[in-house]
Formats: structure tokens, C-alpha cells, sequence
């Protein structure tokens, strides 16, 4: 798995791929995953102990007494899925099929009667022990992540001190700048995936409000209807709105003569501009 | 949109929350989006004019400039406050650091360049700061109409950097896709 | 040094502009400083419950956390607040947040005791995201070969999440409790 894979959050609640437009939430029962999903789906397993955790949680298999036939059989079909496709394995999901079958053969030997009731001889207790310790920090991930957290629930007040009145001046390095550069582009590809995805929206958004707003005023001064401080593409959306309700003749554009402040007015209610 | 007299609490109580929350100074505009539906900026401007005088004897104020509205110490609480020397030292706002940044890794720049890149409107103290700083400074004029000043970093921003020259700069290419966004801070 | 009646006012707003201009929970001892001659901690922990009565029915609240006191906007405002601003926190990743736990409920702990723990490597940029957040930090190093940096939590992590100490962090589940997983894991 690359590096930036490893970082980007995978929503879990939402599908974790899209095939030809369907969404994907779960990983089918007869184990068919369309070839253009599968990277997907096992990017979002965070290594072998994860996968194994989800086969023994989907099939309601118990942790205390796993079957190692049938877990052994799910995992390596997945393995086998991967190679197949050539999709580059990490080297954890190879080592963990390495331990599952060495497991499942220890369990065919047959043990002496006199410590068969040991659980210290049991071949699986070193795994049942790791997964159920990799599954509650998980867990504790989770819960982590839905603590109310600054600056996304809340965020801690400040307000605007003079720089002047300060005597000790912020000390910055050249990781501080290329930290905030990074925050700059992550944020710019945010956006970008924002707009694609919005952009439609958006202009209908602006068209309901500048409706809204000529429901109140009945005229508005046409330049009013760009506050000062919006981005560019605020501003242009906003314009393109408004070309948008004229074209649909919900808004009438008037001017009493030339050079004058352009009104804009709802088209039923236009009788004569304001004096 | 006008607002009932009910709500005129709440409304002035979540315009307090988000500037104090903000060390910059807020856009209209932007105070405006607090609300759904919207409130007509004249609306937004008797509540900051209301919350202002409730403000009026205490050792912070609201006040309104350029770019804005902002909450700021007084100047006289200011002194005792800094008093308490801080254990850390004070760390510049993300507006400044980004803006920095943009400067030094795509300058010379307009103000304008700066906005489509952050995405974000650059208020003018942001740029003070870093212009009283002695970091960056106006290097020409774009031109164009209204003949935009261009930015770019000083030898004095290398020299607290360390750095002997621009050439010297982290290197972009690599972080750009590693690095996890740290939330807004 | 206790404090006369009269005087009790104006050292509430001083002790609200200072809390309010700092970006992070001031600890009690430089709160204390504020004043000339200082305050007994006592008397300037009732004057900050004091103070937090007064913002009980406001949107933003006073409280304490691991590193001191601070003001904080509540969530029901933060999300009102989060439609002015154009860019949403982003997330952590589960490594992240997985290497997170594991630091805050095991340590101090090795990056090899972590990876021991998901049964996959640790990236470096996992751990310098943690780092560069302010939420983890190197604590010691274990004296085995190699003397490998031992990894904690900082004050700060139990700041931004509203903890006073790390047992308030939330119980772990028991070992083995079939806990509800996500649709896709």
C-alpha cells in the first residue's frame, strides 16, 4: 500500500467503492468482488489482523474457538484473489498465511490426552490473543475518534491581540512553512473535489436566495447582491445565478436609463422602479 | 430576512461565538452565512451594533474595521496581560502561516493570487503582520488594471529561517501527498 | 492575597481578556500573574467559577482542561459556526487514529510494540502527523539494542479533547466483546 493510501481517510459508514455508479457497503457472500473493486476494498483492511476480524465477525464465528479450517479456507481465498489480480500484497498478509496454515496443521496433530485441556497448548491461543487485543484498540480508535475534539466540535477562543503589545514574537522554521503550504494544497484538493460534485448545486442555491431576498425587498440594487469579502468564485456563481433567473424569467432586470443602478425584481411583482 | 424579536438572543449569542472564535476579523459576508435562511446584512448589523454596547465596559471589545468585524483586548488590558509571560511561545495564525507560505513558495504574488489559492479572502492584517515583521514586502505592480501589488519574502525572513538562500526551502513535491490534514486550529 | 469586594469585577474581566486573548488553556499559575500583587489560586479559582456561571446561557463556555483553563465554543454553535468557513477539519485516517489509541492507552510504547499490536509497519508520516498535531511525543528510549524512541501522549492531546487527565480517557472494551464494526471491516 503507498503512503498517502495508508492516510486518506476511507468513511466507514459510507460505501467504500462505486462499480459502474452501484456502491458497494459490504463485501459479497460468494466472495465475487468485481476486479475494479478489490484494491478498494482491501485498502480499507488495516492488515491481515483486520481482515481476519472481519471474516470471523461476518460469519459469527467465535474468537474464543475459531475454526481454523474454515477461517484459514476465507483468508486465503482472499490471498489467492489478490495474487491473481497482481495486486501488489504487503508482505503481513503473506507472513499471516504462513501462520493460519502452520496453525490449522498443529491442529491435526493429535495431543497428549494429559494436556489437551491446556489452554497453553492450544495453537491458536497466541492469535486468539492478538486479534482480540488489535480489535479493542480499534475500538478504542473509534471512540477516540467521536470524543468532541478542538476544532471540529468546538474550538478554543481567540481573539485578535496586537502584535505590537506583544513582547515575545512567534518563531517559525522552514518546516512550519512547508507544513503550512501542505495544508494549503490538501485544502485546495478539497475544494476542487467540492466544486465538481456541488458546482450545480450551488448556482441553484444562489438563485433561491436571491429570490428569497427580492420576496422581502421587492427592488434590489443589482451590485448589492455582491457583498464585499466573497471569493471570486462565490462572486461568479452568484452572477451566474442571476443570468440563470433572468434566462428562466423569474427575475426582471430594470434600469431607468443609461448609466443608472441596475434593479432587480421578481418578474410578477416589476410594475416601476423605486424614485 | 428580519428576525423576531424571540430570536434576537440566540442570534447575537452565536454572532458573539463566532468572533470571538476567530483572531482575525470577519467579512460581513461571512456573519451573514451564520444564519439559515441568510439575514440581510442591515439585520446582522444591529445585532453587532447590540452586542457592542454590551461589550462596552468590559476589558475585550468589539470593534469594526476594514475587513471586518473583530473581538481585540483593550490596549490597557493588554499591558497586564502581558504580564503572564507564556511558557510557549506565540505561534502565528494559520491565515498568516499560509499566507507566508505562498509568499515564499510562489512569489512574486498579488493579494489575489493569494485568494484563489487559499480559497479564502486574505484580510489586511494578515498581511501587516507579516510586512511589520520585516518578512515580506512589496516587490512591484502587476500590470494590470489597478495595478496589484506584488509580494515576495525578504533576506530577513531567510536569515531567521536559517536559510542562505530561497533555493534552500523545504522541498514541495513530496508532502503534498503525505501529509494528513491537521484540523483547523 | 484575597481580594476586596469591590475590586471583584474588574479582576473577572481581566482574568475573561486574558483567557480569551490566549489560544490555549492558560495553566492556573499564570493566571495568578495577572495580578499585582498575585492572587491566592484559590481566590482566582472562585473568581473563574464565578466567571463561568456568567457565560453558562452563552455559545461559547469557560472550562477546564488538562493544561489549565480556556474558552471554548460549543458544538451546537461550532456547527453553525462551520458553515462560515469554506474548508471542513478533515479526518485522520484508521492507522492514525489506531496508532493513536495504542499510544494513549499502552504507553510509553515502542513503534514496534505498535506494530506488534495492528500486526502491520507503522508509516512515518502516521507518526509525524501525530507529532507535528502536538498530540504525541518522544518520551524516553528503551534500553534494549538500538534504543528505540519510546512514544506518549502529550497535555495537549487531553486539551483538545476536553480531558483533564488520561483517566478520563473512555474505558476500553473488555477483551474479546464482540463490539460493532464498521460496515466495510
Amino acid at each position: 500500500m503507498n503512503e498517502a493510501a495508508d492516510l486518506l481517510e476511507v468513511p466507514l459508514a459510507e460505501p467504500i467503492a462505486k462499480v459502474r455508479g452501484e456502491p458497494f457497503v459490504g463485501l459479497p457472500q460468494d466472495l465475487y468482488i468485481p476486479p475494479e473493486a478489490l484494491e478498494v476494498f482491501l485498502e480499507s483492511f488495516e492488515g491481515p489482523l483486520d481482515l481476519l476480524l472481519y471474516l470471523i465477525r461476518k460469519n459469527s464465528l467465535d474468537i474464543l474457538d475459531i475454526p481454523m479450517a474454515e477461517l484459514t479456507r476465507q483468508y486465503m481465498e482472499y490471498v489467492e484473489a489478490m495474487r491473481s489480480r497482481r495486486l501488489e500484497l504487503a508482505a503481513e498478509y503473506l507472513v499471516m498465511a504462513a501462520v493460519l496454515i502452520e496453525i490449522k496443521s498443529r491442529m491435526l496433530l493429535p495431543r497428549p490426552a494429559a494436556v489437551a485441556s491446556d489452554e497453553e497448548t492450544d495453537p491458536r491461543a497466541e492469535l486468539m490473543r492478538r486479534l482480540m487485543e488489535y480489535e479493542q484498540m480499534k475500538q478504542a480508535a473509534l471512540t477516540l475518534d467521536e470524543l468532541p475534539r478542538n476544532g471540529r466540535e468546538f474550538a478554543a477562543v481567540q481573539v485578535w491581540v496586537d502584535e505590537t503589545l506583544n513582547q515575545r514574537l512567534p518563531q517559525i522554521t522552514a518546516r512550519d512553512l512547508l507544513e503550512a503550504w501542505a495544508q494549503v494544497l490538501s485544502r485546495a484538493k478539497i475544494n476542487q473535489h467540492h466544486r465538481i460534485t456541488r458546482e450545480q448545486l450551488s448556482v441553484r442555491e444562489h438563485m433561491t436566495r436571491i429570490l428569497r431576498r427580492l420576496r422581502e425587498q421587492t427592488f434590489v440594487v443589482f451590485h448589492e447582491l455582491f457583498e464585499s469579502g466573497v471569493t471570486v468564485p462565490e462572486a461568479v456563481v452568484n452572477f451566474i445565478a442571476i443570468l440563470e433567473l433572468v434566462k428562466e424569467s423569474l427575475v426582471k432586470v430594470s434600469q431607468s436609463e443609461a448609466y443608472a443602478p441596475l434593479y432587480l425584481s421578481l418578474a410578477e411583482s416589476a410594475s416601476e422602479l423605486p424614485s | 430576512m428580519t428576525l423576531p424579536e424571540t430570536e434576537i438572543p440566540a442570534a447575537k449569542q452565536l454572532l458573539e461565538a463566532a468572533l470571538l472564535s476567530s483572531p482575525e476579523a470577519v467579512p460581513m459576508a461571512q456573519l451573514r452565512k451564520l444564519f439559515e435562511p441568510e439575514l440581510a446584512a442591515d439585520t446582522v448589523r444591529r445585532l453587532l451594533e447590540s452586542l457592542q454596547e454590551d461589550w462596552q465596559a468590559r476589558a475585550v471589545e468589539l470593534v469594526q474595521v476594514a475587513s471586518g468585524w473583530r473581538f481585540q483586548t483593550r490596549p490597557e488590558a493588554q499591558e497586564k496581560i502581558a504580564r503572564m509571560i507564556p511558557e510557549k511561545p506565540p505561534r502565528y495564525s494559520r491565515a498568516v502561516m499560509e499566507t507566508l507560505a505562498i509568499i515564499a513558495y510562489r512569489q512574486p504574488v498579488t493579494r489575489g493570487d493569494i485568494e484563489e489559492i487559499r480559497g479564502v479572502a486574505v484580510s489586511t492584517p494578515v498581511l501587516r503582520t507579516l510586512e511589520a515583521r520585516g518578512w515580506i514586502e512589496v516587490v512591484g505592480h502587476r500590470e494590470v488594471p489597478g495595478r496589484p501589488a506584488l509580494y515576495g519574502t525578504t533576506p530577513l525572513l531567510l536569515d531567521d529561517l536559517n536559510l542562505r538562500s530561497l533555493q534552500e526551502l523545504p522541498p514541495l513535491a513530496p508532502l503534498g501527498e503525505d501529509v494528513v490534514l491537521p484540523e483547523a486550529s
